[in-house]
């Protein structure tokens, strides 16, 4: 078990990949097998995850070498506390590969139903291979795999304005993935080298050059874009908002992240923490930034009529707090900025449930009703009561009640403001929750306070393999919040390890 | 005013940047960090490790194989991509602009180019075979099996192309790729070595050799043939319109 | 390192570019944009670097504007419609 | 820096700063052209720069193209292969990219009947 | 003494269970009532259970799980907790049957059941909470789960009250958590174990913030003015929900977490110490709840609407407790815990009150009163002995709280706060007695003075806490009654 487990990280990259490319020959046989293929796949890359993970607790993170060279002369995948986050990325595509079966039939055209399950197989081997590697040009390859296959992804209906938002984000992707490779260039010339871990330390060993700060500018602004910061936002909303709802649900619920921890794995792995290159001016930039990411996206999503629009505006907000949790470090006292980390790190997660939840109910009052837009969606409550009812608890979620997951990074986040004297940014994030809080009521009391337009009629609860992903995930969005201490227990050392601590670390203790 | 704007932040950009790229090293030194860190193991050992004379399908197929095939991956994205938003072409239903306005080809091209297919299509084969040995490999070779299917197509009519290049064989060929370094990759794992190891060890001493090199060119040939078919179907499904 | 072969080329490459982006014409623009990459090619040959120079002929000259081309072909062909 | 070291820095490191020149001018490109195909060409335009810096850090004075075979003696410089590799898959991934953004612009003038990025805004 | 016991946590978990069954199979009448009922009994049940232990100065303790290192949700019963839980148990059970009759005919009851469980659920764990942040957590789902009993009625002004409702009490809501944030970092720990965990060592300056920031906080949902613009205007709600949740529960856990505040958290000594230090905020506290209780008098002067006149006089009596606990002396705290039951059942008499005519004749106004008392006697005579309880007549409970009120204001020399407590009366006089007066000695509008007295469901509650209000004036000193735990609780906090 051991021996194999070893193999895991790069078993459920492969597996998602290789699954992938027969997909379009297993539905030349029979149509209907794309989709149970494509379940296959998932859950066996689920499984390989699930057993990657148990090695990581168990034995500690996991390096792998690529045909057997040895970092730096070969590739290397590593799985270590911050690639968890596949964990989330396969499971969440199981459920939602599970709830496109039924829904796709109502927005994609029946023989692109193959095409739709290759494309996100491969938009879930592209996260997966970018969280688990640990060389810088494995993850621009990886990054490329996502990129274009989440763009491909949103254009896939035959609706008029999709095709434009996602040129749009194809753009502005394009133009971040290149600032990335661009960073990477620069990056190589100064360390020579690709591999993470070696390029950490050849940074250390040569005095700082100008290179490498801008390199450093290159990366959080390419990465800033993946994951939608203030001010190169624009992309999302319409890309989010269009996209049909399990594919939103994986952009807005995994593809941005990805961002994120490019942003991680570039800030405290390459560049480091307490190294020779001060990055704290960035960060600082960066903080203030996810700020004012989190009001304008919660200010924007205020005049929204179209639910899933209102969901990808709180998508940019939620973008901010993780930001501004990551962001709140201190150079010299690694310690200091455990608490922040911990709080954007797991939102990470919980914002991922939440907002997947968000995305799939609204695919299912989509799928059922037709509309989209609030005012029409009026009165559903009593017609759809469980997948209203999902929705309620997301939206309370989301807006951070407690005992709900969406709490617990503010809570964190808050702490780790007041350890900085930045109490200022707690108050951006509070102001920000109220107004999210805000929307997401309009939300609620549309679909259960409000009497509808015109009587509805002939509707009826989402069917089944709606509903199951739909009630899992917001039973998640529970447990999580009221259980918070087993995904704080994957948390810890993720967080703990990215400043350079041991993964034991507690505060205080 | 806006174009001002525009142009003088571009501009600062422009000194940002090259103010980074003249603060490394002059450009041809020998001293660089790169070429003096991971650089020499490869230019020494790359042929007696890799197997291949020409030392960048060296790296790209063995020390970097992992990239390639995500690269690989890439290509057929693409293609997954380009029909999911466009749809597969379809002999029945579609053809092309240049079929429907009835321009006639002239008898010169058409004869030029049947003299000329099976040269480009030889051509493009020994560039994916000698890959290892000469500039070229399985890409190079692929994007000129593509091009001379895109150039047969134009000369004698999509309808044709659609008939000589039918789809049921070319929608098993597109995930060659993948599939060549998957099958390459994996029998290293059941000799209990890490995925991508094309040296094994548990076979016989005599053929080790032969069948890295085996490896190597069903990789080089699965890039190859699952380029070409993919830039073929990225063009046909690109140049197709409804008939009527 | 520089010889001035090398230098013509670059600034021919800044030529061409700047050619494709003055270019009214798509189709002609794309025209230039093969030469650029043609160029491109020239240049990395004189790097030492024949691999990519095989490439960049074979993709960036070829297939991509091809592609262009095509595209060009289903849509305008005028920047301004 | 003196200016006299920056003007021979300027010309040591030539290829860099007409590889960063391109990349403004794609830039330029994207962001003042209406036209969504002449954004794509800017585009690629930036792509090819970003790549022409890659190989043009790589050279070295003096090498070979790094193939080793019977007419190569021992004692060859060679370039370096690594950002050589690199731009391999860098190139492929443009193409792809490009492919898939003309695909875009097809299914887009179809729909709107436009490329022109100013009327695209107005479309609703 | 501290037992580790599971019925802290049993008695908010049966309140969840029977939300979560109404939920179900709610649309049956029967059923709901059944499980109203019982979940009601039960955990008054569960509840009374612990009284003995408490009054004897046992706490019992449920950690439930680990939060983050040194936080924890935990549930502890101290004599304070005791007191509030027993509080919200016991109403909630002449509440339901109030709202069994009060409902009958309405729309969405299952819905309302259910959320009305939940609240209940919610205030009992406030009142149970171990630690700060156990609290907060308690606090907030109230606010969400009392939401859909606010705008029950779906009309566009009962929308608007639940819109102006969750902005304030969310906005009090972000800021106690701020501040639960600064205290945790100060002290690193937010239980309530101790008279007082903040010290004096982290300045002035950020204790008077944290202060400011608690008392902002909680102050929206106790209604101190000027946070108090939610209150009158969410009376669009069912009576049951006005009685229950905006003169017991909600307003109520605004109070219980001032006191936490100021007696666990802060503590009397730091207090002290803060005052002699130029920053004497309890001061301040006390000054604002003196404004709050003749300015809320004065306007409840002013109203006409019933329950609006109500909600105004709940804003001032709520005062009186802050008030109490603001003069940080035994004497003075102790009333104003004790105030907190009292004013209770007098206020829930009075929304009953309101309740059954407003359901018997639909009059919702004052001045359209005249001559009540002759077709509805019992219910106005419970009135009338709940408004001679506002003005702290003997022999009633509210003459035991303003007397503790004022021996704790002489003892800790502030004799302004005497005046301003008999002012009060003074006021609650002028503005209950015409009412009274109105029922009893001026003849009806129609002219028609049969006697047509309300449901039993109705009349029962309302003579329970009738009975309630005069029993506990005459039997202050019995042992068993709420002034003997007030006591221990108060010297929990005077350690």
């Amino acid at each position: 078990m051991l021996e194999f487990s070893q193999h895991c990280p790069v078993l459920m990259t492969i597996t998602l990949l290789v699954g992938a490319a027969l997909t379009p020959i297993v539905s030349r046989f029979r149509k209907k097998l794309s989709f149970l293929w494509a379940m296959f796949i998932s859950l066996l890359s689920f499984f390989f995850c699930s057993c990657a993970t148990w090695r990581l607790y168990s034995e500690g993170p996991i390096s792998y070498w690529l045909s057997g060279w040895e970092p730096p002369y070969g590739i290397e995948v590593r799985f270590d506390y911050v690639s968890t986050i596949t964990f989330l990325m396969t499971g969440l595509g199981v459920l939602i590969i599970f709830y496109s079966r039924k829904y796709i039939e109502h927005e994609i055209n029946e023989d692109k139903f193959s095409l739709y399950y290759t494309l996100v197989l491969l938009l879930l081997c592209g996260m997966v291979g970018f969280s688990v590697t640990g060389d810088m040009f494995n993850l621009y390859v990886f990054l490329e795999i996502l990129s274009l296959s989440g763009y491909a992804l949103i254009a896939i209906t035959e609706e008029k304005l999709n095709a434009m938002a996602s040129f749009k984000y194809l753009v502005m992707g394009a133009i971040s993935s290149l600032s990335i490779l661009a960073g990477i260039a620069l990056l190589y010339n100064v360390t020579g080298t690709l591999n993470m871990a070696d390029m950490a330390l050849r940074l250390q060993q040569f005095p700082p050059i100008l290179t490498s700060y801008v390199a450093l500018v290159l990366f959080v602004v390419g990465f800033s874009v993946k994951a939608a910061m203030f001010p190169v936002h624009i992309w999302l909303p319409d890309a989010h908002a269009l996209a049909p709802s399990p594919v939103s649900a994986l952009l807005s619920g995994l593809v941005i992240k990805v961002g994120i921890v490019g942003m991680i794995r570039i800030l405290y792995t390459v560049y480091r923490l307490g190294g020779n290159i001060n990055f704290i001016p960035v960060t600082n930039f960066m903080g203030w930034l996810a700020a004012i990411t989190i009001l304008i996206g919660a200010f924007f999503a205020f005049f929204q009529d179209d639910i899933k629009m209102i969901f990808a505006y709180s998508s940019i907000s939620n973008i901010g707090y993780i930001v501004m949790g990551i962001s709140l470090v201190s150079f010299t006292q690694p310690e200091k900025g455990y608490l922040g980390m911990v709080g954007g790190l797991i939102h990470i997660f919980n914002h991922a449930i939440i907002k997947s939840t968000l995305f799939l109910c609204a695919g299912a009052l989509i799928y059922k009703t037709g509309f989209r837009k609030l005012s029409d969606l009026r009165g559903m409550g009593k017609k759809m009561p469980i997948t209203c009812g999902a929705l309620t608890i997301a939206s309370i979620s989301i807006a951070g009640i407690p005992p709900t997951s969406g709490f617990i990074c503010k809570w964190y986040i808050i702490l780790g403001a007041i350890e900085f004297g930045k109490w200022y940014f707690a108050a951006a994030l509070l102001i920000g929750t109220l107004l999210v809080f805000a929307y997401y009521i309009k939300i609620v009391n549309a679909i259960f306070f409000r009497e509808p337009n015109e009587p509805i009629t002939k509707v009826d609860e989402a069917p089944m393999s709606m509903l199951i992903p739909i009630v899992l995930l917001a039973i998640g969005c529970l447990v999580l919040g009221v259980f918070a201490y087993l995904p704080l227990a994957v948390i810890r050392p993720a967080a703990a390890t990215i400043l350079g601590l041991p993964s034991t670390y507690i505060p205080g203790g | 005013m806006k174009k001002g704007v525009i142009i003088f932040a571009l501009f600062l950009l422009w000194v940002l940047l090259v103010a980074a790229v003249i603060a490394l090293p002059p450009m041809g030194s020998s001293e660089t960090p790169a070429y003096t860190h991971v650089v020499p193991r490869y230019l020494e050992k790359e042929v007696e490790e890799g197997g291949a004379n020409n030392i960048v399908t060296g790296i790209i197929l063995n020390y970097r194989g992992y990239d390639t095939m995500g690269e690989v991956t890439v290509i057929f994205t693409a293609l997954i991509c380009v029909l999911a938003v466009l749809g597969r072409e379809n002999i029945k239903r579609h053809t092309s602009k240049v079929e429907l306005s009835s321009v006639e080809k002239s008898v010169i091209v058409k004869s030029v180019v049947r003299l000329l297919a099976p040269f480009i299509i030889l051509f493009a084969l020994y560039i994916i075979l000698h890959g290892a040995e000469s500039p070229g490999g399985g890409f190079q070779g692929g994007a000129i099996l593509g091009a001379s299917v895109i150039v047969f197509t134009l000369t004698f009519g999509f309808t044709l192309g659609m008939k000589k290049f039918p789809l049921k064989y070319r929608t098993i060929l597109e995930s060659a790729g993948p599939l060549s370094f998957f099958i390459s990759g994996v029998v290293a794992l059941f000799c209990g070595l890490n995925f991508l190891t094309y040296m094994l060890p548990c076979i016989n001493h005599a053929y080790q050799d032969l069948v890295r090199h085996l490896l190597l060119l069903i990789i080089e040939i699965g890039i190859g043939i699952g380029g070409g078919t993919v830039i073929g179907s990225i063009f046909f499904a690109m140049e197709k319109v409804e008939k009527e | 390192m520089l010889r001035s072969l090398d230098i013509l080329l670059l600034i021919f490459l800044l030529v061409t570019a700047i050619g494709v982006v003055r270019t009214k014409d798509l189709l002609g623009a794309s025209i230039i944009f093969s030469a650029y990459s043609l160029i491109m090619a020239i240049v990395w040959q004189q790097l030492s670097a024949p691999d990519l120079a095989l490439t960049e002929a074979a993709v960036g000259a070829g297939v991509t504007t091809v592609l262009f081309l095509i595209a060009i072909g289903r849509t305008v062909r005028r920047e301004d419609e | 820096m003196s200016p006299a070291e920056i003007l021979n820095k300027l010309t040591v490191n030539f290829n860099y700063v007409v590889a960063m020149t391109l990349f403004i001018i794609g830039l330029y490109t994207i962001i003042s052209k209406p036209n969504l195909i002449k954004k794509f060409m800017g585009l690629n335009i930036m792509e090819t720069s970003v790549f022409l810096f890659v190989v043009s850090s790589g050279a070295v004075m003096g090498g070979k193209a790094p193939i080793v075979g019977e007419g190569v003696s021992p004692g060859t410089v060679f370039v370096n292969p690594i950002p050589q590799a690199l731009i391999l898959t860098g190139i492929v991934v443009a193409m792809s990219t490009t492919a898939l953004a003309l695909a875009l612009i097809i299914k887009l003038y179809e729909q709107c009947g436009t490329l022109n990025a100013d009327k695209l805004k107005e479309i609703k | 003494m501290i037992v580790h016991d599971i019925r802290p946590l049993l008695a908010p978990t049966i309140s969840i269970l029977c939300a979560i069954l109404i939920f179900w199979r709610g649309e049956n009448t029967y059923l709901r009532r059944i499980f109203s009922i019982s979940a009601a009994i039960l955990k008054w049940v569960i509840v009374l259970s612990m009284l003995p232990g408490s009054l004897k100065g046992v706490i019992y303790v449920t950690e439930l799980i680990p939060f983050t290192p040194g936080i924890s949700f935990l549930l502890r019963v101290d004599a304070l907790g005791m007191f509030f839980g027993m509080v919200s148990s016991t109403l909630w059970i002449i509440t339901t049957v109030y709202a069994i009759g009060y409902m009958e005919g309405e729309h969405a009851r299952k819905r309302f059941f259910a959320f009305f469980a939940l609240c209940v659920s919610t205030t009992v764990g406030l009142a149970f909470a171990g630690n700060l942040f156990t609290l907060f957590v308690f606090y907030e789902m109230l606010t969400v789960s009392t939401y859909p009993l606010v705008i029950h009625e779906e009309t566009p002004e009962a929308m608007k009250a639940g819109r102006k409702y969750l902005v304030y009490t969310l906005t009090g809501g972000s800021l106690i958590l701020f501040a639960t944030a600064l205290v945790f970092y100060q002290a690193n720990t937010v239980a309530f174990d101790q008279p007082g965990i903040l010290s004096i060592n982290s300045g002035v300056g950020i204790l008077v913030v944290i202060f400011a920031m608690f008392m902002l906080g909680f102050g929206v949902k106790a209604a101190i003015m000027p946070l108090h613009g939610w209150l009158p205007s969410a009376m669009v709600a069912p009576t049951p929900v006005s009685a229950l949740l905006h003169a017991v529960a909600v307003v109520k856990a605004g109070v219980f977490g001032i006191t936490r505040v100021v007696y666990n958290i802060f503590g009397v000594s730091l207090l002290k110490e803060m005052a002699s230090k130029g920053a004497d905020v309890a001061s301040v506290l006390m000054w604002a709840a003196m404004i709050t209780i003749v300015l809320g008098s004065l306007m409840a002067l002013m109203q006409d609407g019933f329950k609006k006149r109500l909600a105004y006089s709940t804003i001032s009596q709520l005062s009186y407790i802050v008030l109490g606990v603001s003069l940080l002396t035994p004497d003075s705290v102790m009333g104003g815990i004790v105030h907190i039951v009292n004013q209770a059942f007098m206020k829930i008499t009075m929304f009953f009150v309101a309740g059954a005519i407003y359901k018997k004749t639909h009059k919702k106004n004052i001045s359209e009163m005249h001559g009540i008392g002759h077709k509805m006697p019992i219910t106005m005579a419970t009135f009338t002995i709940a408004s001679f309880g506002m003005m702290g007549l003997p022999p009633t409970a509210g003459f035991i709280s303003k007397w503790y009120l004022s021996l704790g204001a002489l003892a800790a020399d502030k004799p302004i706060a005497v005046i301003v407590l008999l002012l009060s009366s003074f006021l609650n006089a002028i503005y209950f007695l015409p009412i009274v007066y109105r029922a009893y000695f001026m003849k009806p509008l129609d002219g028609d003075t049969t006697m047509d007295e309300a449901h039993w469901t109705f009349l029962v509650p309302c003579i329970i806490c009738a009975l309630y209000t005069i029993g506990l004036g005459l039997f202050a000193e019995l042992p068993f009654v709420p002034l003997e735990l007030s006591r221990i609780a108060v010297t929990q906090f005077f350690r």
